[in-house]
């Protein structure tokens, strides 16, 4: 083989990479940047920190990454994130933490057969469903509280505390518990037929009907998974709490989808990736940290993040497009 | 009024026309011009660049290289709207019109006649779509939806907005693709019109008995590059062919073979769908091929997928393989062994965005999985056996479906129920904007089909096509079943008879 | 015949809800229908209506505007900040402000096309920056009390001048959405991008007008509700791109695009201004108010979808 | 005579001591025979000039008033003051502009309250160390005055203390244990010696990661306002230096005797403060745990 024919060949390559990790790259010149000015950045401890951070996000950024590449919308979850997480907190002094958390696992699955129905059967818009179940959830939880704290009366005895601030092999718990969601939700995506599903019906809802795909039920279960997930968030949220306020969730919504847009899933469904999303998470993550340790005040880190989120949103369209404007 | 030109003035001339997209050089070195009065044919297998061609010369791309004059002027066309200007008007082969708005909005898309202050002028819009519309002589009103219009009516919207405007180029691209017999009729009495204005106009057709109906020239295209410019009648379907495909080609037809029918796969009784269609019979047996002849909008695809358990039936019977069944879903046909070709192949066929291997594993893989985790090996192994079997041209498994061109796209939805083995094959329009290479392969397909013992139903609206392949034949008008012919009696007339004894014009000239 | 009957149902099937909330507060409640109350609720229909034309627009064209509430907000407090100057100069740099940001994501939306969601998801985080910088996270007072005469004047000494300035928009707005090519064209891109392309729209340009468009009417809003409270607060504006999108889609405006009207969203945001007027006025405790508000929205687009016609 | 009020709240359910606030308001109406109507605002200024209007037709007869923003609320009081419908400001204070629009404050003092945690603050650093903030919901009149009456105090009084950062945290406990983790990354053990948080919900938050970082001992906190999880944490740990008792049943109550004055004519101060002492480990006994 010609030495010319390799350098080809590499270049090519490697601006098919550039073109398909625009958002990696990304990530790398900001850790790069902010370790430059801080060499705390990228100290172990703060990764792990971060990291532990991330933890709830991203669990919940999980669910809803299936959920878009199915071509589903959710706005509800950062009103479930604060119910699941009121919920076990409240029983879990009352019933015990076990009975506690398999209910609150059964409030996310209820809400996702709620929104299931309505989206995969009745087949209402999925955005303004959960734009009303937004409120409703939130309205539900205040009802339950009646609008008081609820918090887990004695937290350092609690075993319960091990989802949130527990380590395994010195690696905080909720880390363990998103790393471990990544991977299978990675699995899942990719190698199962459920996982071929949700990229069909994301590209093709038509098509995948008439190719057998029981298309209501595929968004039915995904709705399920996303109430799983934050449900399961909640379970880590109130863990590191120990204690549950009622509009702990709010605004997750948001932060969520930022996220997992910022990772390249497409809105519209039939492209994503877990791997992307976990990135988004990240640098969601880092940026909040690595604002405070340069101490910016947080109303610039607002400004700032405009700036990222359409400037990353904006590289990744455009090496793929192969130019900045349209 | 109107001058006939008997000297033809050369409009529009493209030179050394390049057009490359990533990784594919679409339009390579073409030369092409089109004159006053003429029809210009533009032919070529699918994917030879012959639309890509055609939207360089309406300002939609911009080429690589080569030049564009108009009326001997060099001239730069930089958006749509540079080339409507000079009145170059492109019908899409996709419909391009806006389903919520009025017939009169979409013929003057883009330029709604309007007052002073920005007020849109609506009794001169309507009057000059009115005109238009008048012209071709068409039954839909101005204030019409477009939405609420048959596609063959739609289609006439878009040429409508092409007389309208005072085109001087007007490109159709596979005008005819899902127009039937009449309406095509009405079509070219339309570019009749179009000529004695002295309008030069492209057509692009994979319907090669058409292009020697109304073209005088004929472009063949192959690869995006130029093979030839003819005469049309200085040529004649098998040279054209052969230019095409670079082969001779035998007749598409001769593969039917009259096979041993087996038991019967399925037969229906009198299902009816309240205004789609009423008492449909019939029944098809191991190994034969029926065909479903009708009019665009006789209610066949509805019947395809009422049997596909799209939707349900609201009386009648349908016995898959000797029992009664309730066909409540795609899922549930797909289990009892029916496979849908859909009509329409981006929407309802492929997942564009998905590799090939991933298309055609579609429906097969909820039955190779272990514990729900898809078998990549068994998988890829029926991507080979398929790819092979329909000689389904791809650069490999993980190509997107959206770059393969439409002959191929319809084998990849062929094979995707294929590989299920089933008992029971639809194809609705199958060979719909596809090549006469691939049209061939398609129909021999067919009948292969039918050999292994397959019972196979196909929809077609084309006679030469539904003759060829099928050995019975129903026919279908507004709904009702109106003959069924075996396939020593039928004849062309026969059908024609059949579909229009009580037919009203859809658009009367 | 029964499709048109259908169609007319959910087509204006808003009138129906709004008819049916009116009677029941007014059975309800015994200072419902007076005139102060009307007085009231024209005015508070007012700000979020005003977000809503803009909306309209762009949820025309397949579009939406998540940044108006910040929009809202931050023009409320520059119209306070630039006082000193002058009423007139301190509105138009309000109005001005609105535009700039409107037209910064129509730029996005239009020439990177970038998804408008991210865009202005994207710009509804930044704004709120934006207008913490500017209020230096205090309220700011304003000083001029003529400029409180905007919102309490009441024309004829009936009808509250905001709420005129609202019908007014709302007209105009109407008015070029069917006369004029502008108004087609909205309903052209949104009903089919591509073909509106190919039809030689300046389908950048328009979507670029109508991001300016919301940003125009978010700041309008913006300086009637600075005029309301003659204050300038970073707090304002959390939840009205909400409550505005509610109120469009109630109205039956289709998120997907191409559909939608005006007078409709007046009648979504007459309904959501009347359910919160009425249940304040019959003090229902704040968690139910919020579980009836949801529930309402749910309830109303699956009434919409019982009553879709059948596809053809 | 039937005497009926009508209240818009700040933002019902944010916090327990808002919801103990309305239902505290709500018994003690009930207790007094006094009828009700109760609004929320939802931290909404807009939605509260709303209500405000909306009670106004409802001609209560007297409006209590929680300000989600003191300066916001200023015009719409002048037309309920044309009205004749006397106002109570409860909890946190009306602009000064307003104040002559207004019949009277009833609450705490958020201001007293920061300057309070400073001097706790002090007393536990020995007036000598760098201090860092969590404040509440930026732009909320509770979350700046706590903040303002810290610093100008500090300012003031104790020029061997710096506060080195503030950052809010929107009383949420989840993001105060997330900016308290960062602060602790950025500064070393012995880098910070005080923490000071808008209230003791975000402080337990803030102790959270504190102790899950083991930099317990070189720390001290004061906080604004106690929460039953504060007392706990004074109770046990030694982090927690300072907090002080405001009880939202105290201040509902006070306000509902004020705001029934008002509506039957009578002659009141015009602002009525109560009490919030300071708790320490030393007086801590002489407090009951709140409910809230
Ligand atoms: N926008 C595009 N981007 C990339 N490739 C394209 C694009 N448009 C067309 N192509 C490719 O260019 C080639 C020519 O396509 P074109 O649509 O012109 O073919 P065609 O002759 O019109 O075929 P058909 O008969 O199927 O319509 C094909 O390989 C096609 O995949
Ligand atoms: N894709 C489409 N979009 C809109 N209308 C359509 C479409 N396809 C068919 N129609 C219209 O729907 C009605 C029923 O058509 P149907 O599909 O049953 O006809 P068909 O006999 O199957 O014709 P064909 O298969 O040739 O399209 C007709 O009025 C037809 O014009
Ligand atoms: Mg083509
Ligand atoms: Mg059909």
């Amino acid at each position: 083989m010609s030495n010319g024919k390799t350098g080809k060949i590499n270049k090519e390559k490697i601006l098919g990479i550039i073109k398909n990790q625009g958002i990696l790259i990304f990530f790398a010149l900001l850790l790069f940047s902010v370790s430059l000015v801080s060499d705390r950045f990228l100290s172990a401890r703060n990764i792990i920190l971060v990291l532990r951070q991330v933890s709830i996000t991203g669990v919940m950024a999980c669910g809803i990454t299936f959920l878009l590449i199915s071509g589903n919308f959710d706005l509800s979850i950062g009103s479930l994130l604060s119910l699941t997480t009121v919920v076990v907190i409240n029983l879990h002094d009352k019933i015990g933490p076990v009975p506690a958390i398999i209910i609150t696992l059964g409030v996310g699955i209820l809400i996702g057969i709620i929104n299931g129905t309505l989206v995969g059967y009745i087949k209402l818009n999925s955005m303004i469903v959960t734009l009303g179940m937004l409120t409703v959830l939130q309205a539900v939880t205040l009802i339950y509280t009646g609008g008081t704290y609820s918090a887990i009366s004695r937290p350092d005895e609690a075993w319960f505390r091990f989802f949130g601030r527990g380590y395994i092999l010195r690696i905080p718990t909720p880390v363990i518990i998103f790393g471990g969601l990544v991977i299978l939700f990675h699995i899942i995506l990719n190698k199962t037929v459920y996982g071929k599903y949700l990229f069909a019906l994301g590209g093709n809802r038509t098509a995948s009907e008439y190719t057998g795909i029981n298309e209501s039920f595929i968004t039915f279960i995904t709705f399920i998974v996303t109430g799983l997930t934050t449900a399961l968030a909640g379970i880590m949220m109130g863990s590191r709490l120990m204690a549950a306020q009622n509009y702990i969730g709010e605004g997750y919504e948001f932060t969520v989808l930022t996220a997992v847009v910022l990772g390249g899933t497409s809105l519209f469904g039939g492209s994503g990736s877990v791997i992307k999303t976990l990135i988004g998470v990240l640098i969601l993550g880092f940026l909040t940290n690595a604002f405070i340790i340069m101490g910016f005040p947080y109303y610039v880190q607002w400004i700032v993040q405009w700036g990222i989120i359409i400037g990353a949103v904006w590289m990744d369209v455009a090496s793929k497009r192969g130019k900045l404007w349209a | 009024m109107i001058s006939i030109k008997k000297t033809k003035e050369k409009i529009l001339e493209l030179k050394n026309i390049t057009k490359i997209f990533p990784g594919i050089t679409a339009v390579d070195d073409v030369t092409f011009e089109v004159n006053a009065g003429e029809v210009h044919a533009l032919v070529g297998e699918n994917g030879a660049g012959k639309s890509t061609l055609m939207k360089v010369m309406a300002g939609i791309h911009i080429p690589e290289k080569g030049s564009i004059s108009y009326k001997g002027e060099k001239i730069k066309l930089k958006n749509p709207l540079d080339a409507k200007k000079k009145g170059i008007i492109l019908i899409h082969q996709e419909l391009s019109l806006v389903p919520q708005m009025t017939v009169a909005e979409n013929i003057l898309l883009g330029s709604l006649p309007s007052k002073k202050g920005g007020r849109i002028n609506w009794k001169e819009l309507h009057n000059r779509a009115q005109e238009a519309i008048k012209k071709l002589g068409c039954q839909f009103k101005s204030t019409d939806l477009v939405e609420d219009l048959t596609i063959a009516h739609q289609q006439m919207v878009e040429i409508a907005r092409a007389i309208s405007y005072d085109a001087k180029v007007v490109i159709f691209d596979e005008p005819t693709a899902s127009l039937t017999q009449e309406e095509v009729e009405v079509l070219y009495k339309n570019i009749e019109l179009l000529k004695e204005q002295g309008i030069g106009i492209i057509y692009i057709s994979h319907k090669l008995n058409e292009i020697f109906e109304v073209s005088d020239k004929i472009t063949v295209l192959r690869d995006g590059k130029l093979v030839d410019t003819l005469d049309t009648d200085k040529t004649d379907e098998p040279e054209i062919t052969k230019k095409m495909i670079g082969k001779n080609i035998e007749d598409f037809f001769a593969s039917k073979k009259i096979s041993k029918y087996g038991d019967e796969v399925i037969r229906v009784e009198n299902i009816t769908r309240k205004d789609e269609f009423e008492n449909i019979n019939f029944s098809i047996k191991e190994g034969e091929v029926l065909g479903l002849y009708g009019l665009l909008g006789a209610g066949r695809t509805e019947v395809a997928e009422t049997i596909f358990g799209i939707n349900q039936p609201d009386s009648g019977q349908i016995y898959f393989k000797g029992h009664e069944v309730n066909i409540s879903s795609s899922k549930k046909a797909v289990h009892l062994g029916i496979g849908l070709v859909p009509e329409s192949r981006k929407e309802q066929g492929l997942v564009l965005g998905m590799s090939t291997l991933e298309n055609i594993s579609l429906a097969k893989i909820p039955y190779v999985h272990n514990y729900g985790f898809i078998q990549n090996k068994e998988v890829k192994e029926i991507f080979d056996k398929y790819k092979d079997r329909l000689s389904i041209s791809t650069t490999g498994p993980n190509q997107k479906v959206m770059n393969l061109s439409g002959g191929n796209q319809q084998k990849i939805v062929i094979g995707k129920w294929l590989c299920l083995n089933p008992d029971l094959v639809i194809l609705d329009e199958p060979t719909r904007g596809i090549d006469v290479g691939s049209k061939a392969e398609i129909h021999n397909l067919i009948a292969e089909l039918a050999e292994t013992g397959m019972a196979v139903l196909v929809i077609s609206s084309e006679i030469p096509e539904i003759l060829g392949v099928s050995h019975r034949i129903i026919t279908m008008h507004q709904g009702e079943q109106t003959g069924v012919f075996t396939d020593e009696e039928v004849t062309e007339d026969k059908l024609i008879q059949s579909i229009t004894s009580h037919a009203e014009d859809i658009c009367k000239v | 015949m029964k499709k048109q009957i259908t169609d007319f149902i959910k087509k204006q099937s808003i009138w129906f809800i709004l008819l049916l909330s009116l009677i029941f507060f007014g059975t309800m409640q015994a200072n419902f229908l007076t005139l102060r109350n009307f007085q009231n609720i024209f005015l508070q229909i007012s700000i979020n209506g005003l977000m809503a034309i803009g909306m309209t627009y762009l949820m025309i064209n397949g579009e939406i505007d998540l940044s108006v509430g910040m929009i809202y907000a931050l023009c409320a407090a520059v119209v306070i900040g630039f006082q000193p100057l002058g009423i007139i100069p301190s509105v138009l740099a309000a109005l001005a402000t609105g535009m700039v940001i409107g037209a910064i994501n129509g730029i996005f939306v239009a020439k990177a096309e970038i998804n408008s969601f991210i865009v202005t998801l994207g710009a509804m985080i930044g704004v709120r920056g934006l207008l913490f910088v500017y209020t230096g996270e205090r309220a700011i007072l304003g000083t001029d009390l003529r400029f409180t005469y905007l919102a309490s004047t009441r024309i004829g000494g009936v009808f509250p001048l905001p709420a005129l300035i609202f019908l007014v928009f709302l007209a105009i707005g109407e008015y070029f959405l069917r006369n004029t090519s502008h108004g087609r064209n909205a309903y052209a891109i949104g009903g089919n991008q591509d073909a509106a392309e190919k039809a030689g729209i300046a389908v950048k340009k328009h979507l670029i007008i109508n991001f300016v468009l919301s940003g125009a009417m978010a700041a309008t809003a913006g300086i009637i509700a600075a005029s309301r409270m003659n204050t300038a607060t970073p707090t304002l504006g959390r939840m009205n791109h909400l409550w505005v999108i509610i109120a469009v889609v109630l109205g039956g405006t289709d998120l997907k695009g191409g559909y939608g009207n005006l007078v409709r969203t007046l009648g979504g945001i007459f309904v959501i201004g009347i359910l919160d007027n009425g249940l304040n006025l019959m003090g229902v405790h704040t968690f139910y108010n919020m579980l009836f508000m949801g529930s309402i929205l749910i309830l109303v687009i699956f009434i919409g979808k019982k009553f879709e016609p059948l596809k053809s | 005579e039937d005497i009926v009020i009508g209240m818009t709240a700040n933002n019902t359910g944010v916090d327990s001591y808002q919801t103990l606030h309305d239902q505290a308001f709500r018994e003690k109406a009930d207790e007094m025979g006094v009828e009700y109507t109760i609004l929320d605002a939802r931290g909404e200024p807009m939605r509260q000039v709303d209500q405000i209007m909306d009670l106004m037709t409802q001609d209560v007869d007297v409006m209590v008033v929680w300000p989600v923003s003191g300066q916001a609320i200023v015009p719409v009081l002048r037309q309920v003051q044309q009205a004749g419908i006397p106002v109570l400001i409860a909890n946190s204070k009306v602009d000064e502009s307003g104040f002559e629009l207004v019949s009277g404050f009833a609450g705490p003092d958020n201001i007293t309250q920061g300057e309070y945690a400073a001097q706790m603050m002090a007393e536990a650093l020995d007036g000598e160390g760098r201090v860092v903030e969590i404040m509440g919901t930026p732009g909320y009149i509770t979350a700046e005055e706590r903040s303002q009456g810290f610093h100008d105090e500090i300012e003031a009084n104790y020029p061997g203390i710096e506060i080195i950062e503030t950052q809010p945290a929107d009383w949420n406990r989840e993001r105060a244990q997330e900016v308290m983790e960062n602060y602790l990354t950025k500064y070393d053990d012995g880098e910070i010696d005080g923490v000071y948080v808008g209230d003791d919900n975000m402080g337990v938050g803030a102790i959270n990661a504190i102790r899950s970082e083991g930099r317990g001992d070189n720390l001290k906190m004061t906080s604004a306002t106690m929460f039953a999880d504060g007392y706990d944490e004074m109770q046990s740990g030694d982090i927690l230096y300072g907090t002080l008792y405001q009880s939202p049943i105290d201040d509902a109550n006070y306000t509902v005797e004020i705001a029934v004055k008002l509506a039957r004519g009578e002659e009141v101060e015009f602002f009525n403060y109560f009490e919030t002492p300071k708790v320490t480990d030393e007086n801590i006994a002489e407090f009951e745990r709140p409910v809230w």
